[in-house]
């Protein structure tokens, strides 16, 4: 066992300890840390493909095989038979595949589960449908304009985009521009959205992505009240609300239609991860498939979860996570999700200068998802300022709306990369 | 090389900011004008105020124990399926 | 957005309407509307395969490179790739498949879906197990005379194949053998049996025979009745017919294995399809599995339904599903469901002929399956005329048998178009 | 050409409504022998007049006040567990 | 229908009727049992890949190009064409298994369904998971010395790998090493054990395998007591044991973490097994994903269940399945189960010599596993002898150990294994 | 051969036992420490007799008929849902 498989056993431990002590999204992070030790045990190969198994065994006639497979000399170091792999092409890794299984070697486990539930996209995906299942839209259509709060906490990711290419430009990490995207969506504090993002963008950075988007927002009640009292006066916390308007059965069934159309229309790169949750919400709101909408969100859920959780801890490998860009990630993260609070907040303070009817600056930072520990911190210290004052349900619509943002985000950022890196 | 990448990363946050206001703005047009329309021209009937599962057992008393009775009837034959 | 793509979300968007407020068939019409919406977003490509998705880029330099892959000259238009692409020899589509890779395009999350859920065989098959694992075989086995009405219903497939032929023949439309087969089974009356048969015989008509198969189920209520007030006299609607025995537990666990052997013996291209059903329903009906036969029916079945639901849907892409074809199969279809219930009619009044023991014509017209709309289209007819007379149970035998009845069709048609086109 | 496909036809509807019918002429005979072979030879024990769900309660009307609340507490509980 | 596969059918309809009537682990024979009656239906193919299935055909063309493909001459037997594909490498399979899906042939469900459920591993891990997410290992903490006698009754296991290669030696069967080690596990009575086993060692004796292990853990209640009788005196069978000390939720917590770390330490073999299994018993007892904890007990494993029995079915294929190894099999697994019991028996007896802490020795058999029919044996035998002497959950503690003990032997034998024929 | 076969056979096992009890007996070793080590460092608060399912309905006879009207009811509830 090496140092490093050493430090992530125990740090995965410790992600255990947090999510079961701590009750840290205990539903991610106890697969996760898992995960996480299974994919550090010396020896066992979980997290390794067949190929990278066989050249992690050392034989030398398989090595020399899998050099000439990959057009290289004969006397290469293992380093470098990793490296060409890494950069092969489709039909040279194939040919090292087949190599490494002729001489009996064959994938981990964990790899066999990220490939089939991150790297195809599903697991997101599917989890997304069922977060769209267990949404409730009504307070956002009561609230249309708590949409801008949503989008104004997206500033968190950008700005984490840009302290990621500051950081790489000033020679303290070194990050690409994809590496950067994958970063920043850590702001969208929704975790699918996040893993959907970084296995496209940056699939080594996966696990520190993962870890810190869950963590954080297990600790937005940690993180957000401090920087909205800051931002706010007493007397903007006191705002109180009116009620939410009834929001008829029609309007929530063709809501996710609308929302579709317009993704169709104009964001087609957030098409999978906004369809699918278009499609769990169209299901719940329906009221004709409540077989699918409860399987959606239960049995469902509940699976690919298990997968997911084990999949991202197969990127917990030390060889992988043990690298000074998890440090700044984790940097990066926090710094994410402050600055969307802060953004949501300062948005709503905003609104109210240009519109009669106010809202309290609170249920701003609400807008960053993390649904919905969020819109909980925004009542807590709304009750604090005024215990009358129940700001719940109104922040569920920037909360939600955080989700919508984040997604779109998401969407953006994946065309935009590309189109960079083409 | 840095610079580009500098510059890359603000037209991401620029381009980025910007369309997510256009979409949610969209959005909330649309979300708006669909709203007008199904009140409007859609209106659904007015729900009859529906037996709601809370509002079956008279006696908050009675009710009260009932509730446990039933959860623990729930709990033995979840137990009992495992 | 091309117009056949606008037209096709508009297309879906009515199926959606028709599902949630029409009722018509939503578990699968809503699903495979949404996932025909998802599949017209233009460039999203949600529904092709990483290559495809490169030849729609219509980058040269890949192009190039797939043209000689696929062994055309260095000039070949997109067509001629796109032709070229689905005739070539698996070799090469795979050669393809690694340029597009290796180009960065990857498979959209509706073909992957596909891909798993219907091209493997395997949803269908499932939702074909979690169908028997629901099927009471009672009342078929209480009279099992009514196993005529089933067989004589299926007329309705092999009338439509005639009828597509000739179609064919008379220079209307251009169906294949294999296409006129995949079109008939719509008279099957069965979605699963629909999607399977077409899945291997005629997979690009997929999308219209599983909505048109659907679409029709739903209106069983409307297009059975006139037909069958036609062929039957109001005193044979009258007809009371005699209680049914009581059946035994162990007959009902005996029968699938019956029916299992027989096909084993028989029919071994049927075995897929009814060796599902079988199993289904003997998990139900022996007692000891009931964890199973639970998870047959619910969980596995609604997980089953969402992504069957979305593939099919991925074949509503407006390239092929705006086809003069198309519409062809639609007239076809509902042929073939008016032909299926006069055949049952038909064949009930036959019976009655030769046998003392009258059955109630009303009764032949469920052979069409369509379970349980076309066993409640008959108890509602039969209660018309004599309102003491409740045939639901009666008309159940018939309905089931429907369902063996076509998939026994299936195999015979699987079988022999194989053999015709080699 | 336009010949075949349609003699193909043919031969597809004759072929196949033959062996529908014929198959399921076979499943009849089976069926009912079974039936019978089942009946005469393993018959099973009359079942005793089970104490089905429904006839466990005996008043009407506490039976539906108590179904109410049964389901009232089956739909909190399932709620709860989303 | 050749004469073996109408054998071989009769053999699954004694198995079904084993499940069914004598309610013989019914949950997975029931799947099993059917599986192997698809499998052998003739012409069907079902659980034949696509290139065996081209093979069966006969077709002269296809032939000959297989026959190029592997490397053989034109005009070679079936049967050489068959052994040439099973030893042929990656390459020319692949090569092999394009002309086959070029020809028009594809993979029979049931071989698909083997392919994913159990080539791959996934299958018996995930079941592994949910029989970790039951599992109280509570009687075991409060008594870890009855660790000793799950150990001990693995000396059954290994006494069945020496009978094997005896049998080899003596010129009886044809067993190689891996053979006999799969054929050893059987002793382990622990189904999904004896599957990933089998599935790594000797894929094609999975079958007999699979229904020997089911089959002897369903007639525990037959074969242990003779041998717990004759090897205790009846003062023995009388001893009482003091009542299990509370164990604390924290202590059931971290007790699955000190087995994976274990693990991780010194057997990185058993790690998959191992690991699923301390996965699905943290998720039990850390009391904080319930959800997921339900999911893995319920719809999860029993989704697992159906396809991992279907599958285990498709080795039952009469050309694999009627082989006098079968026989051997047979033989040799009830002998292991003896042994085993006796070893835990008489390791009771041997602790009882060197402690003051007297065991019943009637709860050494419990060692073998076969939760928790051995632990039901131990506790009735136990009341035989004196009626106030309730051994059952002193019994659980070395069934619980069996399971974990019949997973190390897993690991130690998989590596020695691999290092042999390596 | 033969005997290299054997030869392996008893390799296995003496090699298999030794290591299956082997990490047995660590087992036995770090779950006793770990049981000391939680039980004296880390003890549970003990846990207040909680009410538990069983203990809810007090008088035995009503017990035993809202058991079975539940179990109807649940019965009924999950029918309904296939
Ligand atoms: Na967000
Ligand atoms: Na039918
Ligand atoms: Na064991």
């Amino acid at each position: 066992m090496t140092i490093g498989q050493f430090s992530m056993i125990v740090v995965c431990l410790g992600l255990l300890f947090l999510a079961i002590r701590k009750n840290f999204e205990p539903l991610l992070l106890v697969p996760i840390g898992f995960g996480g030790i299974l994919a550090n045990i010396p020896g066992a190969n979980l997290a390794l493909p067949a190929v990278e198994a066989a050249i992690a065994s050392g034989d030398a006639g398989v090595l020399a095989q899998l050099s000439q497979a990959l057009g290289l000399g004969a006397s290469e170091s293992i380093e470098s038979l990793k490296a060409a792999l890494e950069s092969a092409p489709a039909a040279a890794a194939e040919r090292a595949s087949q190599i490494a299984a002729d001489a009996g070697f064959s994938n981990g486990m964990l790899y066999n589960f990220y490939n089939v539930a991150i790297a195809s996209g599903v697991a997101p995906l599917v989890i997304f449908m069922g977060v769209g299942a267990m949404t409730d839209f009504g307070p956002l259509l009561a609230n249309p304009r708590t949409l801008f709060l949503g989008a104004a906490a997206q500033f968190g990711i950008f700005a984490t985009v840009l302290g990621a290419v500051a950081m790489s430009a000033a020679g303290i990490m070194d990050f690409s521009i994809a590496d950067a995207a994958a970063i920043g969506i850590i702001g969208g504090a929704d975790g699918p959205t996040a893993i959907y993002v970084s296995s496209l963008l940056a699939p080594d950075l996966l696990g520190a992505i993962a870890v810190a988007a869950y963590s954080y927002m297990a600790l937005v009640p940690l993180i957000q009240p401090p920087i909205m009292r800051a931002l706010t006066t007493e007397q903007e916390r006191r705002i109180e609300m009116v009620q939410l308007r009834h929001v008829s059965k029609r309007e929530k069934i063709v809501f996710p239609l609308v929302l579709l159309i317009l993704v169709a229309l104009f964001l087609p790169d957030a098409a999978p991860l906004l369809g699918m949750f278009c499609f769990g919400n169209l299901m719940r709101e329906c009221g004709v498939v409540s077989r699918l909408s409860d399987t959606a969100q239960n049995a469902l859920i509940n699976i690919t979860t298990i997968f997911l959780g084990l999949s991202v801890g197969s990127k917990l490998a030390a060889d992988k996570f043990l690298d000074p860009k998890t440090l700044g990630i984790l940097a990066l993260g926090i710094v994410a999700f402050a600055i969307g609070t802060a953004a949501g907040v300062l948005m709503a303070k905003l609104m109210n200068t240009v519109s009669k009817n106010k809202v309290n600056p609170l249920i701003g930072s609400a807008g960053v998802s993390a649904v919905p520990m969020a819109a909980r911190v925004s009542n807590k210290l709304g009750l604090e300022a005024n215990p009358h004052n129940f700001l719940l349900m109104h922040a569920m619509g920037p909360n939600v709306a955080g989700v919508i943002g984040s997604a779109v985000a998401a969407g953006v950022m994946i065309t935009m990369v590309r189109a960079m890196t083409g | 090389m840095q610079d580009a990448l500098l510059q890359q990363g603000l037209d991401i946050t620029l381009f980025g900011m910007g369309i997510v206001f256009t979409f949610l703005l969209l959005l909330v047009i649309c979300t708006t004008v669909m709203s007008r329309v199904m009140t409007r021209f859609f209106p659904e009937p007015e729900p009859v105020a529906a037996p709601s599962p809370a509002s079956a057992p008279q006696s908050p008393a009675g009710d009260q124990r009932l509730r446990k009775i039933i959860q623990a009837a729930i709990e033995q034959h979840r137990n009992r399926r495992k």
